[in-house]
């Protein structure tokens, strides 16, 4: 007999799906089928489940490059150690796991005065910072789904990224004022390479690479009935412009999506900026809302905790006993280009993939803790890894979906034998800080 | 648990009619009791004042847009930090302080009880995350109902069985308190760019009007025998002229009369009737409607209200109220976040700074003040600034000194960059009456704690009830300068908290035991609203049904209150 | 005035903090006693005297007090933050936060100063001798009030997104700046002596920028409005002005709508109008240019086929939207 | 053959997700991630075969990946590189003080380097902060 989960949530990307139907064996230890899932989604559940290719005890790295298996308790020992005596101790990560086990990572950043940082420091973070500038007029990806006549994906690629994003919420869904759906909707793609989103669009604009703010400000220009100077905008011709704006007015209930085509490319913030901007001004004209294409499933969630404990969405600075925070000075990419930390915790996120190498070279050559299920170019590096159970399959958690919406992740099956939560090694290591620090 | 006895105090009590009377205040095992053993911990309070702890109607405390108002001001918490301490973690922020500053700083004012004022149902498990981490005080929240898919449906059918059910099944679902209403109708207009400015604009496509919803919501909430009444915020908020529309909202309660079991008088709860007290019809003929209000709230005892006095600071706006927020923001051109919950509600957030050099934000400072001077029954008038629009929390203290002392209104009147524009268009110059200490009480704890049907527990100091019991240091008889006003209320003496000490000389000394409160209906889900739900989560909603509901671990020490009809 | 000499003895591992290291906190105290003022670096702290040597005393005012500050002080953030009086002198570098919400007083670095420098300036002088980095006289993030009085002075080139929210003061660059010059301004001068990189005065509401040299790429949303007189360095001048950006708000003045104005002077402007096209470093002749018109002549071709044709027959390496425009012409 | 410069950009594809998930230390993984996705053009000035191994140069590293044809083109003059290690040995760094690294729109080379091996992500991370020390 096998067990069957329903209602199931999906520990990949932002779009949070809380659809999926996990089969498991009758003992609930091994996962038989997932159904609903994306590709990544369900590979994410079914190479939880292959055991033999984990590593279900810590390890530390040897002088001779090799590793070593280790408890968990020496893992701890070394982690509040670790922290303790450094001056200026950054925690990274935080977007792969449950805002439980966050509020505890918290609490021993504070005790440390710790950098506190997630994924957005080289994802969405330049989002925030727009948001900070000029706010973000945005509604639940159900809104999009009920009410929504024009979508416009820019500088983002959900067909890869967000695989089910277009098929629950943006694109085909019909909804309580959208019966006809994709009939009823005019999508629009920018992006320099025809994607495969782009592909499904009534109207492409290619824009040039790296000048996505030069358009937008030429569409609130062309919103605004305003003269726009040149004949062609950032590769794009000017009557397109126009175009594209009147599409955009005529519509009764509008979005705009954007990912990392425009927080990652020159202007980074001022991009995001001038498209809530744009979002801002087409309110005056009809209904608009935009929102964010969040990749890791939870680092709107670690933002929020972020937000309700210290006041800042990422890129926290403790260590003077109060939160500051300033990306281009306390983001993590920052700290390890101008050398500014002096020890590195590293947990739900693998910055030895995803930083610019300069900053994955200063983490190697800083005392550091990898906690993560996998064994990934981050694990390879840092000093110590801590394989931790997987949230979303082996322990539940809540998590925030790319709109903001809490959704409570499920576990599935049980983690190998012997093997701790996140939630259960943060609070082992916070235990141990406050004893050391009270001696 | 401790025993306290708290001895020589001044004490107001509108419970038990107590009018500064020196008397002792015994606590025991938590709640306060008749006599004490002499085990007891003395604590004198000779010359000072002692009160219960004080109860809040109405506060943006806790949830989505007040976190989104957090993470996208930054500047908010500039200079603002206070460091971890012995007791306390890391607080801070001005307008819009962290979980722990809004816990901390309510206990050192005395404030031991704290309803958010606003919870989308879709986000109901981020408000608990967010209550969960806000420490020693008592919280409930109140879900919106005025823009609710379920209930346009149910309202337009005459199907008052199921709105009760679907209340019921709500409020269980999102361990909520109370049926809020927000700009009823305005805010599902929103989806469309749209308003509802008056009661009887219809809905787009819904084919009701915030009339109606109003009165449906208020039948039901009778039916139901709930704790509170409905809890409303009106339509056409912020707007010159709107006083008219206000009164066109508490005429649906006319003659209606309170069915409860928890001691509540009221049918209908208005909040931050300053912002809906305007007169005029433009910004620049914009004047008081303080009176007007007053008056017909004097006459109707059927009704409570709350004031949201503006304190004249740099704060942040934040409302389920959408369009209004939109309009804000085109005014003052500051950020603007706003957000649509899918068939349930929207919501907006704009920093503002009320400037005393602004005409406008002088008179309403006048409006605020004037409401809680005019309206003559203080046990049905309390003191907010709808945390944080009109001004933080923090202020309370600021606004109990202006309340209490004509000298310090008339003095700002006079200061005010525009001084003759404002006294011509408000009232405050011509009201010389001055608060008492007992009336204080009443506003701040009898008061609230009554019409949230909480009376029992709350907002006094009969034997029996929940030791929350703040003293403070000053003296009503001794009162040299209205500036020690605020000084004492800002930080007590001592606070209690359900019997355990959480504050000692204005310092937060225990993280108390904090309760989650939340109404329990009871009444059972039938065939036809199970059917409804279900198939609006499956066609309408982006979240599946079987992840809606709060569970419990989200609310780790609830204080359920179960509605016995 | 009584001045204070700082020098730093000992470089911190890490960075070092030191935001008492302003007249206002030293008027008033012997050298003793301004070595006991606090310095953090991470999440320790420090006193002055742990770094520095001291010598000399404050005056009995912030105005009457002059601080010098020498040695390698490239680790150094926040000196002279939120400064009300008096006088600092840097003799090297700094980093971060230098004369951070400046209220008044003068502060002048002889070396480079790094980002956010004179954020939320609010009054007094701000000199650089050397190069400053990224957000000079921007606002703090999120915060609308950017620089709002005083006077910056950069002898060197600024980096990106300064003067981000200006609302007044003056802002003078001796050389060039990064991109982002100016971006939601409402107010204020800013004056590049240098060239500007691009993006100048994106979503400027109000405020005047000059731009001496060259701008690499104007907004497509600010419009050419004709030549106009202009004081500048006490002289009137005759300058090109384009006014924007049209993508954003405007107020309005005695009924005439108040744009933002971008300065380039008449003389020496030579292919600024060229800038607001792409750079065409690699051009075709007019000869090949007939030639792909007559290849391509009555079809549509892509970009790529009409770019792999350049580069096969003439191998010229042109930019993919060089190409698009080329397409555009060949059209009309 | 010959060098050609162009204009380099990162981003994600479901290949690299699925890969990701399944293990960053497998050779499916590198499959998915360790390649650079070129337009036809481009192709042409570079002047070699599809599927043959290139060194990707910029001011801030150099990495050898195998270049295929571009999966969602045409994109003349600008080349993608899966998000991973790879892209990340030549990425700006820069952040013009927001923190954020410029992942997308940096100038390179490629190079034909048929004879080099393209190395897992965990050969990659251990050369580049190892081997140099």
């Amino acid at each position: 007999m096998t067990k069957t989960i329903t209602d199931v949530i999906c520990p990949f990307c932002g779009t949070l799906c809380d659809d999926l139907i996990v089969t498991t064996d009758d003992e609930g230890k091994k996962i038989v089928d997932v159904e609903n899932a994306c590709a990544i989604g369900a590979e994410k559940f079914i190479s939880a489940s292959n055991h033999q290719h984990r590593k279900t005890r810590p390890r530390k790295l040897q002088e001779d490059g090799s590793f070593k298996e280790i408890t968990y308790d020496e893992a701890v020992e070394y982690t509040a150690q670790m922290l303790v005596n450094a001056k200026k101790p950054s925690m990274y990560g935080w977007s792969s796991t449950s805002c439980e086990a966050q509020s505890v990572g918290h609490e021993i950043a504070e005790l440390c005065g710790a950098l506190v940082d997630n994924t957005a420091a080289v994802c969405h973070g330049t989002t925030l910072v727009a948001v900070q500038n000029v706010g973000i007029p945005s509604c639940t990806l159900g809104e999009v789904k009920n009410r929504a006549d024009r979508i416009i994906f820019w500088g983002c690629n959900p067909a890869h990224a967000h695989p089910r994003h277009m098929s629950r919420y943006s694109i085909f869904p019909r909804g309580y004022f959208t019966g006809k759906g994709q009939k009823q909707r005019k999508i629009i793609v920018v992006d320099p390479r025809p994607t495969d989103t782009a592909g499904i669009a009534d109207v492409h604009l290619q824009v040039e690479q790296g000048y996505d703010y030069e358009l937008l400000q030429a569409l609130r220009a062309a919103v605004r009935g305003q003269e726009i100077s040149g004949d062609i905008v950032a590769g794009v011709p000017k009557e397109k412009v126009y175009e594209a704006a009147e599409m955009l007015k005529s519509g009764r209930f509008g979005v705009i999506f954007f990912g990392m085509g425009v927080t990652q490319s020159l202007g980074k913030d001022h991009n995001i900026d001038a498209a809530i901007m744009l979002t801002s001004d087409l309110n005056n004209y009809t209904k608009f809302s935009i929102i964010a294409m969040r990749g890791h499933y939870n680092v709107t969630g670690s933002g929020q905790v972020l937000g309700w404990q210290f006041g800042f969405p990422y890129s926290v600075d403790l260590s003077r006993g109060f939160a500051r925070y300033n990306p281009g000075e306390t983001g993590t990419i920052e700290v390890l280009k101008r050398k500014e930390i002096d020890a590195m915790f590293v947990l739900g996120s693998d910055p030895g993939a995803h930083f610019p190498m300069q900053c994955v070279k200063e983490i190697s050559r800083l005392p550091s803790v990898a906690v993560d299920p996998h064994i990934t170019p981050t694990t390879e590096i840092c000093k110590v890894h801590v394989p931790v159970a997987f949230v979303g399959v082996e322990v539940g958690g809540n998590c925030y979906r790319m709109d903001n919406v809490p959704i409570e992740a499920r576990k599935v099956v049980e983690p190998p034998e012997g093997m701790m939560t996140d939630t259960e090694f943060l609070k082992a290591v916070l235990k141990r800080v406050k004893e050391l620090r009270a001696d | 648990m401790s025993e306290y006895i708290i001895k020589n105090g001044k004490v107001y009590d509108p419970k038990t009619g107590i009018k500064g009377d020196i008397s002792d205040v015994c606590i025991k095992n938590g709640k306060i009791a008749e006599k004490v053993s002499s085990k007891a911990k003395i604590i004198d309070a000779k010359g000072k004042t002692v009160m219960a702890g004080a109860v809040e109607v109405h506060a943006h405390v806790a949830g989505p847009k007040v976190n989104e108002g957090r993470n996208f001001r930054p500047e908010d918490k500039l200079f603002t930090y206070q460091p971890t301490g012995k007791n306390t973690r890391m607080a801070g922020g001005f307008s819009i302080p962290t979980t722990f500053k809004t816990g901390y700083e309510y206990a050192k004012m005395g404030y031991t009880t704290v309803m958010e004022a606003a919870m989308p149902p879709l986000y109901a498990r981020h408000v608990h995350e967010e209550i969960k981490d806000t420490p020693i005080i008592d919280e409930g929240a109140f879900p919106v109902f005025g823009n609710n898919w379920f209930v346009f449906e149910y309202l337009k059918n005459d199907e008052m069985d199921n709105v009760c059910a679907y209340i019921s099944w709500l409020l269980r679902a999102t361990r909520g308190y109370a049926i809020k209403i927000v700009n009823p109708g305005g805010s599902e207009a929103w989806g469309w760019g749209e308003n509802c400015a008056t009661v009887n604009d219809p809905v787009p496509y819904f084919d009701i009007t915030p009339a109606e919803i109003v009165k449906g919501l208020l039948t039901a909430n009778e039916k139901m025998g709930l704790p509170h009444s409905i809890h409303i915020h009106s339509n056409n908020l912020g707007n010159p002229g709107n006083f008219e529309t206000t009164l066109d909202t508490l005429k649906i309660a006319e003659g209606v009369r309170p069915d409860n079991k928890f001691g509540r008088e009221q049918v209908l709860h208005h909040t931050h009737v300053q912002f809906h007290s305007y007169k005029g019809d433009n910004w620049a003929n914009f004047e008081s409607g303080s009176k007007e209000i007053a008056d017909y709230f004097n006459k109707n005892k059927n009704m409570t209200m709350d004031l949201g006095c503006v304190t004249l600071d740099e704060t942040t706006t934040m409302t389920a109220d959408g369009p209004f927020e939109h309009h804000l923001t085109s005014l003052n051109h500051l950020k603007w976040a706003n957000v649509d919950v899918e068939l349930e509600t929207s919501s907006g957030i704009v920093p503002y700074v009320y400037d005393p050099n602004i005409k406008v934000c002088a008179i309403q400072w006048c409006i605020g003040l004037e409401l809680g001077l005019l309206a003559k029954d203080p046990m049905r008038t309390f003191i907010t600034t709808d945390h944080p629009n009109a001004g933080p929390f923090t202020r309370y203290p600021r606004i109990m000194k202006w309340l209490m002392s004509d000298k310090t209104r008339q003095n700002m009147l006079k200061g005010f960059k525009n001084s003759d524009k404002v006294i011509a268009a408000t009232n405050l110059a011509s009201i010389d009456r001055e608060l008492t200490m007992y009336e204080i009480a009443q506003m701040t704890r009898a008061g609230p704690a009554r019409s949230l049907g909480l009376y029992n527990i709350f907002g006094g100091l009969a034997p029996g009830m929940d030791a929350d019991v703040a003293v403070f240091n000053i003296d009503e008889d001794r009162i040299e300068d209205p500036e020690d006003i605020e000084k004492a209320f800002s930080a007590a003496d001592c606070v209690f908290k359900s019997g355990t000490m959480v504050v000692e000389n204005g310092e937060v000394i225990s993280n108390g035991n904090k309760r989650t409160l939340w109404v329990d209906a009871k009444i059972p889900m039938n065939q036809q609203v199970k059917r409804d739900v279900q198939m609006k989560f499956l066609k309408f909603y982006s979240m599946n049904l079987n992840n809606y509901e709060v569970s419990n671990h989200y609310v780790p020490n609830p204080y359920v209150i179960e509605v016995d009809n | 005035m009584d001045i204070v000499k700082l020098t730093l003895t000992k470089v911190p591992g890490l960075f070092l903090e030191a935001e008492n290291i302003t007249p206002d906190h030293f008027a008033g105290k012997n050298a003793q006693q301004i070595g006991e003022l606090h310095v953090h670096l991470g999440n320790q702290t420090a006193k002055i005297s742990d770094y520095f040597s001291v010598e000399g005393k404050g005056g009995a005012t912030a105005a009457d007090t002059r601080i010098i500050v020498s040695g390698p002080t490239d680790k150094v953030k926040y000196i002279g933050m939120k400064m009300t009086a008096g006088e600092i002198e840097i003799q090297g570098n700094t980093d971060m936060y230098t004369a951070a919400w400046m209220a008044g007083g003068k502060i002048h670095v002889k070396g480079n100063v790094d980002s956010f420098c004179a954020i939320g300036m609010t009054g007094g002088e701000f000199i650089v001798d050397g190069n400053a980095k990224n957000y000079l006289g921007a606002s703090y993030r999120g915060d609308w009030r950017g620089m709002q009085g005083g006077k910056i002075i950069v002898k060197g080139n600024a980096g990106s997104d300064t003067a981000t929210f200006m609302n007044g003061g003056t802002i003078d660059i001796g050389g060039n700046v990064d991109v982002h010059l100016g971006t939601h301004a409402e107010g204020g001068k800013i004056i590049v002596r240098g060239d500007a990189k691009g993006r100048v005065g994106g979503q400027m509401v109000k405020g005047d920028i000059f731009v001496l040299g060259q701008v690499e790429r104007m907004m497509p949303t600010y419009i050419y409005k004709g030549e106009e007189e202009a004081e500048l360095d006490g002289k009137k001048q005759l300058f090109k002005v384009w006014i924007g950006d049209m993508g954003e708000r405007h107020g309005k003045r005695k009924g005439e709508i108040i744009y933002g104005k971008i300065y380039i002077p008449s003389d020496g402007a030579e292919g600024i109008a060229a800038a607001t096209h792409v750079e065409k470093k690699k051009k075709l002749t007019e000869k090949q240019l007939d030639k792909v018109k007559e290849v391509f002549k009555d079809q549509e071709p892509t970009v790529q086929q009409v770019r792999t044709y350049i580069f096969d027959s003439f191998d010229v390496d042109m930019k993919p939207m060089q190409v698009s425009r080329l397409i555009e012409g060949l059209k009309r | 053959m010959s060098t050609i410069s162009i204009n380099l950009i990162s981003g994600r594809t479901i290949q690299q997700g699925a890969s990701m998930e399944g293990g960053k230390d497998t050779e499916k993984y590198m499959k998915a991630c360790g390649i650079i996705e070129i337009d036809d053009s481009d192709f042409k000035r570079l002047d070699i075969m599809k599927n043959t191994n290139v060194k990707v140069k910029s001011e801030f590293g150099e990495v050898v990946v195998k270049a295929i044809e571009a999966t969602q083109g045409p994109h003349p003059g600008v080349a993608f590189i899966p998000m991973g290690p790879w892209a990340n040995s030549v990425t700006s760094p820069e952040t013009y003080s927001t923190g954020m690294p410029t992942f997308k729109g940096v100038p390179i080379t490629i190079e034909p380097a048929e004879k080099e091996r393209v190395l897992t992500s965990i050969e990659l991370v251990r050369e580049k902060c190892r081997g140099d020390e």
